[in-house]
């Protein structure tokens, strides 16, 4: 159990650490909306599923309901972090801002 | 101005480093600010109120007043807003603009023309951009569950971190979600502006009103348990009931007056188009 | 020397704060945009915040919600085991405030943007003294 | 119902706030009679206070019904009795004079109005009448916010300089807060009482220090202290003329109250003057800003902003005369705050109806005005003489208290530059009557103008104006009796 929290949490870890250090080196908005909608949703889910876990390390009714909380807080958060990046992305696209190409300068 | 300014920042960072070296250590458990009052809301917030969450009780009923006034700047806040950007009575504008919901077409018409009074057709601003289908979808998704966690929060306050200011944000965010994923048009339908106006002072009021309530019962202002005679319950429950009574106020007034600093600024009093 | 290392360890909120206030008062006065001003006054006053929350903490103490709940309303509580939670009740006081004054400084960047189209302050003051 | 009267003076006004604002989108004319029945209780209320305070003492009012330092409360003792009759009748007189300007200036958004202009005078009230160092803050902030609006109302320029003044202000409010943080991390108290009574011990610390000179500049910032002043002229200058009669003779004056709240109750006269010696300095300061503030005032062609500059100089005659550090300074200080109060509402209320009628107060449009407005000029004289301080007007005493303190602190240089800025005032108001009496018949052109139609103002403008006069000189000839039945108690026994 205690293995499989810290797989949960660390993997998650990874991914938004991945995340951050993709938003630094993509070159343009676009790129970096990348890590920043994908990597961070998925790490975000993958440390609360951990926690969720690690919650009902003792098993109760407190637990349980704090678990099924987390749970639910995934569920938000996997609807709504997608939404938002393509709510940016939509800005950036009617705002006019023209994609990066190859052998251009990082902007 | 720059070197002005660094002058200053240095001289008055310098002198506040000079006085914190009298001060107690982080964290220190005998430090006067924990030894002198605190104690004493911890011990006997759950005597004198019966509510668990010992910032809910300081809030609303031992430091009651503060927390009044606290709410009346909130108001303040979206009255100043209000009265400085709302341009009121502004005139049509010449042209307007009609979308046909169906297909998509856009009609435009000069002053004087209507058109056949019908539901196909939707007002819309000269800058406006078709919503996005996805933003509109998973908005429309979370603004149910986000109210429903507002209130939660607003019930709640006795014994969670919560209570009427954090619930009244986050209920005046969904309109505001709304607002944003929508336009503000759409917003303003389901909000018109003088409720949000009236629904502000009638939130404030109703804490007032209910210290009022108590003076009116006999003992001193925001005296909560005066009311329990009007709710037949001991004293220290009425203080509880007092407590949740004002945290609805503060929800409304807080929730009112978010959604009219946004509407205010967001169209810059002309209550056309949001962002 | 050998006192002065465990004072600044043991007193590092009060350094964070006021280098925070130091940088939004320095923002305040030297920035030339209305906004940056404005932002530097949030700033200065969220340092206050951070300030009188810092006070509230106790070594070895949990948030200050009767852990008993509801229905313990006999059980005796120790003011140790909790954090002070008056800091925490004045700074909601003053995070309102704060967000008060930001609303009506916005309202007021946004008049003066719609009268001079700027919001640069040498700008306005320029067009002003054209008049 | 007495003993309830000092909370009476916060909610009345606060209620009525919220009834206004609602009226506003039911039925406009609604407006006007609540705030004036409500403005009409709160002086009441507070004239009983007063009394009740003259014949028993101090008065204590526990909020939520918790006693201090557990919860807030409310003292009322003879300096907040006499300051919170002040604030309340200028507010009512106030408002009557202005309806027909409010009406005029902002004919769609006069609810609005009257709801920011009850709750400024709610927070000024609430900022007298409290004994707690923190919910002064609240209401400090409640008093600023609606000031901003109320402000920033006014001509075009007028957005510009209220943003300046909030970030003055907000600097001034963070500071005050700041320093309540100090004191509350030494003694873990917010209730002023209890805080004095803490405090003894801690006078060597540090800290002390700091929390106190931090306070004094959060409250210089806010009253316009000489260095600090440059909000201000042009903040009221472009003011709306309701609103800049309601916050010019109030907000500057509650200001100088609380500094010498702060100095008497909460650090008590021992510290502030015995153990910190900072007497000298503070009151070389009072004497820059009187003499600055006199010269700034000289250089205005504009009889509103030389008015401000007026203001600047007036509160160096206040803060100097309470670090005097003697009875007959203290005295003084807490004198003028009354009369300054009273004399900056006669004269600003006369630039109202000014600007209702001639649409400007540039000193060429002054011209003739004697014979346009005679009973508005009328009351101009009595408030000017009042500045300058000629004697049956209250003007007079205080000054005179405060040059009494001066010389029994041998402090020369103030009673100089209080005698400086008479003569200036003499100078200024001199000029002012010239114009408006003698400019129309030196025409250039040789030939006489048909004496212009009497044009005054309107009655509702004129009599509250008039009664404003009448108070001026009421209190200079009583002046005895307020110093020996009032300020004598106001000050601690301490204080020589």
């Amino acid at each position: 159990m205690d293995i499989l929290v810290c797989i949960l949490l660390f993997s998650g870890l990874f991914f938004l650490t991945a995340g951050s250090i993709g938003i630094l080196r993509f070159p343009d908005f676009y790129s970096r909306l990348h890590p920043a909608g994908k990597l961070d949703t998925l790490g975000t889910l993958l440390a609360l599923m951990g926690l969720a876990l690690f919650s009902l390390h003792h098993f109760s009714l407190g637990a349980l309901l704090t678990s099924l909380k987390i749970m639910l807080i995934i569920i938000f958060v996997f609807v709504a972090s997608p939404t938002a990046t393509h709510a940016i992305v939509d800005a950036g696209v009617r705002a006019g801002l023209a994609p990066w190409t190859k052998g251009e300068k990082r902007r | 101005m720059k070197i002005i300014g660094l002058i200053i920042t240095i001289i008055t960072g310098a002198f506040l480093v000079y006085a914190a070296v009298d001060f107690p250590a982080w964290a220190d458990p005998n430090s006067p600010a924990s030894t002198y009052l605190s104690p004493y809301f911890i011990e006997n917030s759950m005597k004198d109120t019966s509510v668990p969450n010992f910032v809910t009780s300081l809030l609303a009923d031992y430091r009651g007043f503060d927390t009044m006034f606290e709410t009346t700047v909130i108001f303040t806040a979206g009255l100043v807003c209000f009265i400085l950007l709302r341009i009121s009575g502004g005139k049509e504008p010449e042209t307007r603009h009609y979308r046909h919901v169906l297909t998509g077409v856009t009609v435009t018409l000069k002053e004087g023309r209507k058109i056949p009074a019908s539901e196909d057709f939707e007002r819309i601003d000269d800058l406006w951009t078709p919503p996005d289908l996805i933003i509109k979808t998973g908005c429309r998704l979370m603004i149910p569950f986000i109210q429903l966690f507002a209130l939660y929060v607003i019930a709640h306050g006795h014994s969670s971190p919560g209570g009427g200011f954090q619930g009244g944000v986050i209920l005046g965010a969904s309109i505001i979600l709304l607002a944003i994923s929508h336009d503000l048009r759409t917003a303003l339908e389901r909000m018109r502006e003088k409720v949000v106006a009236i629904l502000c002072p009638v939130g404030v009021a109703i804490y007032a009103g209910t210290g009022t309530l108590c003076l009116l019962l006999g003992l001193n202002f925001l005296d909560y348990s005066a009311l329990a005679s009007v709710l037949h319950v001991d004293p220290i429950s009425a203080r509880s009931h007092g407590i949740l009574m004002v945290e609805i106020g503060v929800g409304i007034a807080v929730m009112t007056t978010m959604i009219w600093i946004y509407n205010n600024i967001s169209s810059a009093g002309k209550y056309n188009q949001g962002l | 020397m050998s006192e002065l290392i465990p004072t600044i360890i043991a007193k590092y909120n009060y350094w964070i704060y006021i280098t925070l206030m130091m940088i939004g008062l320095y923002a305040m006065i030297a920035k030339n945009n209305l906004v940056k001003k404005i932002v530097g006054m949030n700033i200065f006053q969220t340092a206050i915040i951070l300030f009188y929350v810092s006070i509230g903490v106790k070594k070895g103490a949990t948030i200050p919600i009767s852990t008993g709940g509801h229905g313990a309303a006999h059980e005796v509580v120790h003011a140790a085991d909790y954090l002070n939670p008056l800091p925490h009740v004045l700074m909601l006081t003053a995070i309102v405030v704060g967000v008060a004054t930001l609303g009506v400084a916005l309202a007021l960047a946004l008049r003066i943007y719609s009268r001079y189209n700027t919001l640069e302050e040498d700008e306005i003051l320029a067009q002003i003294r054209k008049k | 119902m007495s003993q309830q009267y000092p909370v009476l003076i916060v909610i009345v006004p606060l209620l009525s706030a919220f009834a206004i604002s609602i009226a506003g989108w039911v039925n406009k004319r609604l407006c006007f009679p609540i705030i004036v029945t409500a403005l009409g209780v709160a002086v009441y209320a507070s004239v009983g206070l007063l009394l009740t305070v003259l014949e028993k003492g101090v008065v204590i009012y526990h909020l939520g019904g918790w006693p201090p330092p557990v919860g807030i409360a409310y003292y009322v003792d003879h300096l907040n009795g006499l300051v919170l009759v002040v604030v309340s009748l200028v507010a009512l007189l106030n408002v009557i004079a202005c309806k027909k300007s409010i009406e005029l200036e902002f004919p769609d958004k006069a609810a609005p109005f009257y709801t920011l202009y009850i709750l400024m005078v709610t927070g000024l009230l609430g900022i007298v009448v409290t004994g707690d160092a923190f919910n002064l803050y609240v209401l400090l902030e409640i008093a600023a916010l609606t000031g901003y609006g109320l402000l920033a109302m006014g001509e075009e320029r007028a957005p510009l300089s209220t943003l300046n003044y909030l970030y003055m202000g907000t600097i001034g409010a963070c500071f005050y807060l700041l320093g309540v943080g100090y004191l509350y991390i030494v003694t873990g108290s917010l209730n002023m009482v209890d805080i004095a009574r803490l405090l003894p011990p801690l006078y060597q610390s540090k800290a002390v220090l700091a929390a106190f000179i931090i306070c004094m500049v959060g409250v210089w910032l806010k009253m316009a202290f000489f260095p600090l002043h440059a909000w201000l002229p042009n903040a009221y200058t472009h003011a709306p003329s309701a609103a800049s009669s309601l916050i010019a003779p109030l907000v500057t004056k509650v200001m100088v109250y609380v500094m010498i709240r702060l100095i008497l109750t909460v650090f008590t006269p021992e510290f502030a003057f015995a153990t910190l010696a900072l007497n000298n300095v503070v009151v070389w300061l009072a004497v820059i800003a009187i003499v600055m503030g006199a010269i700034l005032a000289l250089a205005e062609r504009n009889l509103k902003k030389m008015l401000t500059f007026i203001i600047v100089a007036e509160v160096g005659y206040m803060v100097g005369g309470a670090w005097l550090g003697n009875r007959a300074g203290m005295t003084g200080a807490i004198l003028h705050i009354v009369n300054d109060a009273l004399m900056t509402l006669c004269v600003f209320l006369v630039v109202g109806n000014i600007v209702y009628k001639v649409k400007g107060y540039a000193f060429e449009d002054l011209q003739g005005l004697f014979r346009k407005m005679p009973f508005t000029m009328g009351a101009f004289v009595v408030g000017a003489m009042s500045i300058i301080g000629v004697p049956p007007t209250c003007g007079f005493f205080s000054k005179w208290y405060l040059i009494l303190g001066a010389l029994q602190a041998g402090h020369y240089g103030f009673v100089a530059a209080l005698i400086f800025s008479s003569l200036v005032s003499v100078v200024l108001f001199f000029r002012i009557f010239e114009i408006c009496y003698y400019e129309p018949f030196s025409d250039h052109h040789g030939h006489d103008h048909p004496p212009e139609p009497m044009d005054e103002a309107p009655l509702l403008m004129v009599v509250p104006l008039l009664i404003v006069a009448v108070i001026l000189i009421l209190v200079g000839l009583y002046t005895g009796d307020i110093v020996n039945h009032v300020i004598k108690f106001a000050i601690p026994e301490g204080l020589v």
